[in-house]
């Protein structure tokens, strides 16, 4: 009972907000819309309408999909200073951390939803009903790990969602155990997905022991770079506060990841150029093309250029500490890597193709419907959460202003006025 | 104001001058071992000029052991039977897939009649010296530029040179490299070089008593070795290392590739 | 939001019910949902007896309607001692694609788009066999062509298939014979096989398949060539709705040169066997450790 | 120009100067002539001594050899695969003598039977059974290994002699010569070997086995008498085993 009347006080919240929020809300159904048409079109003709063929068998869902792993990952980049060392600035945004995976996670599986021939038949490969293949497949693996994953942080943020709602303390009791538990489980999800390509010895540029270790570094420079650019918009628009020493705290923690990332980065390259092997010919393709196939070129070193600028960008303390240059080097970083995974991964893996043959991919507008509509229904569940978390926690909003509400109808208007300003 | 414009104009000063130090050495450097960078960048003659290479046609290989033999012979190797330059190996396959490999003494003593194993399928032997790989890895990692492939395509040792650290015996693919007990240097094939470049064949292939073994100039469209390529289906050991190596196998079965 | 609300009352099972509810939208929205039977089979490895054999009528007959044309789906298992093994004379091999189109036409492959099983791939003869050299988009009026030779591929059979271990669902296995399948009904189409595959041997329906009525080819077998679904994972069977009738496959009888060898490899006297033991054989990309059974050799 | 700069800069120079002096010295001269290596070593790994001689040096001397050799099976194997290097003997060919060897194993290194050998490059014989008692070199010319065998055919004529079958058989006749057979021709008991001698891997010699056969000569009554051949009742003596099971053929009173 209790936790319907929570269930129903969140979507009192998401219903009521300024008009922003609904042309914002209006903006992403209508995202949505324009994206599902291109999703619909692929149900109804197979995936023949995507640019994906035999040669380059994934392409863009499946770089997206690795993509947002990392970023799901990059939650415990805060939660593990806030909890293991009680570090107070970043206790109260972990929750966002955690929101943010808890969509990244849905957003993963949309897009592997959406990038399978026969989405139906998804119940073959659950355990129990269909006969999964475990533990052989390592997909199988990421699937189990992605849903603990999703379930743990989906628990966590809804229990301390639900005692701030109840004004209660949370039980820590209930709380550390989970908190620690998905620290080694954001690495977990992270790794699985890096095993995935990884134990492939079909695709040579993937199997690499370095590509678990540089999807973790790299996770941890996209995902909080989303948090820095998120909280400055977040602390201008609501009520939420955040102070500057949390976002310079993560920015510190981000040169860190930064520089591993470009360490294992260095290290690949190094290992693949000095050896020669035939596997050299997929670097090659992504560095410099090969023949008139140059595809790659521009992404694989803007990638490079634009990863070792934001390094630098934050390492340096003074413009670290300059949100303009903070916001332009957490823009780059997040680019570099989403640049980085969803296509520089994925594609030179198939290019060219196990027969030495090239082919070209290119995402088809299909594709790009279908992404938007996935990136547009994870914002808006984002938004949703985010709205429902920063009431509950900044604005006070509680069990009480639902009991307000009921008995004294005729002071609504002015409460919701003021939650929204 | 004018306290800092000196400190201005005397730090331009300084990097005027460092700058002008620093063009100094690089002009001095540049007057020598400009050759030295030109090289390291991997620039090979190729085109003109011989580029060895070597066949050996498995099919009339007898596993005599003699080019092992005269190879010891020929170049001082020592006579312990973990030093080869150049040695054979028998292949034995078995009914169920198993491979066996054998080489007593790298060949030298020849093979004895082995008992004839029912399970068996098939057996053949293999003889392996230096690949003379055109991109080798030993040449790439020796730290002194004491292993270098010669204008020839020749991968050549440079004793006086050596110091024996051995990351080349490490380098190497193909085991082809080891460090000699008593100079301490690393050694290996050198196709004979002082015999090729007076116009006589390797020992191995002169001893050779089936001719399973050729060398040749592969930039020469005449010779035996590019006729023995172009007449037989031949393969390279390990070609998924990309060393390029220029010891050609007709006949090569895949249990050996 | 209401579909992530209930998910928060009963954890316990929202995986279940995600997918479930997921799949059961996406299978009405699907324009051509199959059959609510056919939705719920079940791995055809877990199938009885029984089971199997009513689903063969209602595929029998569903095709027939579908085709105009008598249907025969077998589910012959694999003939004990058998092994298959396969053979390829590179050196005489031209080039013609004959193969590839005895193939589309045996195993009843889609023609628009075009799925085709084996591949041929033209080689230069200086640098051998590297695929970093090979043309597929050879011209094939001008075959053989001078300084070139021909390697064909298709699924090498391997005797340790990455495919089916990296398949989530069992989808595809290898048989008893060494033939690896792929069980169509089952297959969701993530494609990861086709990642796995280091030959490009496993061709996915990027659409619904397209045959002409007239050319399409009734004989067939469960695990084989019986018509394929948009969405699903298919490959060479080493033709198992004739090899396990004793038959050869159709690329070894078109072979206009004989460059084709195929046969049983448990059987000393069979001529696959005899091509091993006196011919110097290879595989395509050993140093996977894949183990093919797929042997090219040089007969001249 | 601050102190501290000039004497960095000062001490810079010094060690910039060092270095130059020191690599000027160390480096070797032809050090990045022809690439990352001394060039002099191309002439340090010619100048390196040849051991295996051209072989027109060893027909100059052993012409009838080389003669020989050119119309056999070996025609094509170069002298020194069997005999060794050349270069010392060339020197001083009395005191350093050529490898040489009559060994079975020798020839077995190319010849013995061996699955991996290829039956059509050579010729391949079970050395665990093809005639074991005698060296390859008694039938066969190693440098010609046919014309031996040739010459023993061509030696029909003497067919009745011991020493056309001595040639091969030496290690039986030493045995034999110990013994009381040692006057029996080997024709007497093994026949006449014509097609042998011709073709010794397919036409077997007769070997006799039957207590009969010895009875020939050595049973009571049925051997004429001659003297010094010992007579036995062959009805009484071990009638339950052959002769040959306790006695060796070519020497009768050795014992197996």
């Amino acid at each position: 009972m209790n936790f319907l009347r929570f269930i129903l006080g969140c979507f009192k919240i998401i219903f009521s907000g300024s008009r922003v929020y609904f042309a914002w809300l209006f903006f992403l159904l209508m995202m949505i819309i324009w994206g599902g048409s291109g999703y619909l079109n692929q149900l109804e003709n197979g995936l023949i309408v995507t640019n994906m063929r035999d040669s380059v068998s994934w392409a863009f869902y499946i770089g997206n999909f690795t993509f947002l792993v990392g970023v799901a990952a990059a939650a415990v980049m805060l939660v593990i200073p806030a909890y293991i060392y009680d570090w107070k600035p970043i206790k109260e945004i972990v929750i966002f951390g955690e929101i943010l995976a808890v969509c990244a996670v849905i957003m993963c599986i949309s897009f592997i939803v959406v990038d399978i021939g026969n989405p139906q038949k998804f119940w073959h490969m659950l355990p129990g009903i269909g006969t999964m293949n475990w533990p052989a497949s390592i997909l199988t693996w990421d699937f189990f790990v992605l849903s603990t994953y999703f379930l743990v942080n989906l628990t966590v943020a809804t229990y301390l969602l639900y005692c701030y709602f109840y004004k209660k303390h949370y039980n820590k009791s209930i709380v550390i155990p989970l908190v620690l538990f998905s620290i080694p489980m954001a690495v977990g999800i992270h790794t699985v997905t890096a095993f995935l390509y990884n134990a492939l010895p079909a695709r040579p540029f993937w199997n690499s022991a370095l590509l678990a270790p540089r999807f973790l570094a790299s996770a941890f420079c996209s995902g909080p770079a989303i948090l820095i650019i998120l909280f400055q918009i977040l602390r201008k628009t609501t009520k939420f506060e955040i102070k500057d020493e949390a976002i310079f705290k993560i920015a510190e923690l981000m040169v860190y990841a930064m520089f591993i990332n470009l360490f294992f980065t260095i290290a690949e390259l190094f290992k693949e150029f000095y050896s020669h092997t035939e596997h050299l010919l997929y670097w090659k393709y992504l560095y410099f093309g090969i023949g008139k196939n140059t595809e790659l070129v521009v992404y694989a070193w803007s990638s490079i250029i634009m990863s070792i600028i934001a390094f630098v960008i934050f390492l340096v303390p003074k413009t670290r500490y300059n949100f303009f240059t903070l916001n332009l080097g957490a823009i780059l970083i997040y680019s570099s890597v989403y640049i980085e995974k969803g296509i520089t991964l994925i594609i030179p893996g198939f290019t060219p193709d196990t027969l030495g043959q090239i082919y070209v991919f290119v995402p088809s507008s299909t594709e790009i419907h279908t992404a938007v509509m996935i990136f547009s229904l994870g914002f808006l569940l984002f938004t949703f959460i985010v709205k429902i978390a920063i009431e509950i926690i900044f604005e006070g909003y509680s069990i009480d202003s639902l009991k307000i509400k009921k008995t004294k109808q005729y002071i609504d208007e002015k409460e919701l006025t003021s939650i929204n300003n | 104001m004018e306290k800092e414009n000196t400190k201005v104009s005397s730090r331009r000063d300084f990097f005027k001058k460092s700058g002008a130090i620093a063009g100094g050495l690089l002009l001095v450097s540049m007057l020598d071992p400009l050759k030295q960078i030109k090289a390291l960048a991997g620039e090979k003659p190729k085109g003109k000029g011989a580029w060895y290479g070597i066949g050996v046609d498995l099919e009339k290989c007898i596993g005599c052991g003699s080019c092992a033999k005269a190879c010891k012979t020929e170049n001082n190797v020592p006579k312990e039977p973990f030093f080869f330059r150049s040695w054979v190996e028998q292949y034995s396959v078995t009914a169920n897939g198993v491979v066996k490999v054998q080489s007593p003494n790298g060949g030298v003593d020849g093979f004895k009649q082995p008992v004839l194993d029912k399970e068996i399928e098939k057996s053949f032997f293999i003889p392996k010296s230096c690949n003379h790989c055109a991109k080798s890895p030993c040449e790439q990692v020796c730290p002194v530029g004491a292993t270098f492939i010669s204008p020839d395509g020749v991968v050549l040792v440079d004793e006086t040179y050596c110091i024996g650290c051995g990351y080349c015996v490490q380098a190497c693919p193909y085991a082809c490299r080891y460090l000699h007990p008593v100079k301490h240097t690393a050694d290996k094939c050198t196709l004979c070089y002082h015999r090729i470049k007076k116009g006589l064949a390797p020992a191995c292939i002169t001893v050779c008593p089936t001719g399973a073994k050729i060398y040749g100039d592969l930039n020469d469209k005449n010779s035996d070795l590019v006729k023995f390529i172009k007449e037989h289906n031949c393969t390279v050991l390990k070609p998924h290392l990309n060393t390029k190596p220029k010891f050609f196998y007709n006949a090569l079965k895949e249990e050996a590739e | 939001m209401q579909q992530e609300n209930n998910a928060k009352k009963s954890r316990r099972d929202f995986i279940k019910k995600l997918s479930i509810v997921t799949a059961g939208t996406l299978a009405l929205a699907s324009c051509n949902s199959p059959g609510f039977d056919e939705f719920l089979q079940g791995n055809f490895k877990t199938l009885s007896k029984k089971e199997i054999d009513k689903i063969i009528k209602n595929l029998e007959k569903k095709y027939s309607t579908k085709y105009g044309k008598e249907f025969k789906v077998s589910a012959k298992p694999a003939i004990d001692g058998t092994l298959f093994g396969y053979a390829l004379d590179l050196s005489r091999c031209i080039g013609c694609r004959r193969c590839v189109y005895a193939c589309v036409g045996e195993n009843n492959q889609s023609r628009d788009p075009q799925i085709h099983w084996i591949e041929v791939l033209q080689m230069n003869k200086e640098k051998g066999i590297d695929f970093s050299e090979a043309n597929a988009q050879y011209n094939p009026d001008l075959v053989p062509e001078e300084g070139h030779f021909y390697l064909p591929t298709s699924c090498q059979q391997c005797r340790h298939p990455q495919c089916t271990t990296v398949c989530p669902t069992k989808a595809t296995w290898q048989e008893p014979d060494g033939i690896v399948v792929v069980d169509y009904n089952w297959c969701i189409g993530c494609r990861y096989c086709m990642a796995a595959c280091p030959y490009g041997a496993r061709h996915f329906n990027w659409a619904e398949p397209n045959i002409p009525d007239e050319e399409i080819n009734p004989e067939t077998h469960y695990l084989g060539n019986r018509p394929r679904i948009k969405g699903v994972v298919e490959k060479c069977t080493f033709c198992i709705q004739r090899s396990r009738e004793g038959k050869y496959p159709a690329c070894v009888e078109i072979c206009p040169v004989g460059a084709r060898k195929f046969g049983n490899l448990l059987d000393p006297e069979s001529e696959i066997r005899y091509i091993l033991e006196n011919k110097r054989v290879l595989i395509l990309k050993s140093e996977l450790n894949t183990q093919p059974k797929f042997y090219y050799f040089f007969g001249v | 120009m601050p102190n501290q700069l000039r004497n960095l800069i000062i001490v810079f120079a010094i060690f910039v100067g060092l270095f130059l002096t020191a690599r000027h010295f160390l480096v070797p001269k032809t050090f990045g002539d022809l690439g990352h290596y001394r060039a002099d070593a191309l002439q340090y790994n010619i100048d390196h001594e040849k051991k295996f001689v051209d072989t027109t040096l060893c027909s100059n001397c052993h012409t009838d050899i080389s003669n020989s050799k050119y119309v056999g099976a070996h025609k094509l194997i170069n002298c020194q695969t069997c005999h060794g290097a050349g270069n010392k003997h060339i020197e001083n060919p009395t005191i350093n003598k050529m490898e040489k060897s009559s060994e079975r194993e020798f020839c077995a290194k190319c010849h013995a039977k061996n699955l991996a050998r290829s039956s059509t490059v050579i010729k391949q014989v079970d050395i665990t059974k093809h005639n074991i008692d005698s060296k390859c070199v008694n039938c066969h010319n190693p440098h010609s290994p046919e014309i031996k065998m040739a010459q023993v055919a061509s030696n029909q004529n003497k067919k009745d002699e011991p020493a056309i079958c001595i040639m091969c058989h030496d290690k039986i006749d030493k045995i034999k010569t110990k013994g009381m057979h040692k006057s029996v021709p080997c024709q007497s008991c093994h026949g006449e070997g014509l097609n042998h001698i011709k073709s010794p891997s397919k036409s077997n010699m007769f070997k006799p086995s039957k207590r009969e056969f010895c009875g020939k000569c050595h049973g009571i009554g049925i051997a004429p008498k001659s003297k010094g051949i010992k007579q036995i009742d062959l009805k009484e003596h071990n009638i339950e085993n052959k002769c040959i099971d306790c006695h060796i053929g070519h020497n009768p009173l050795e014992f197996k």
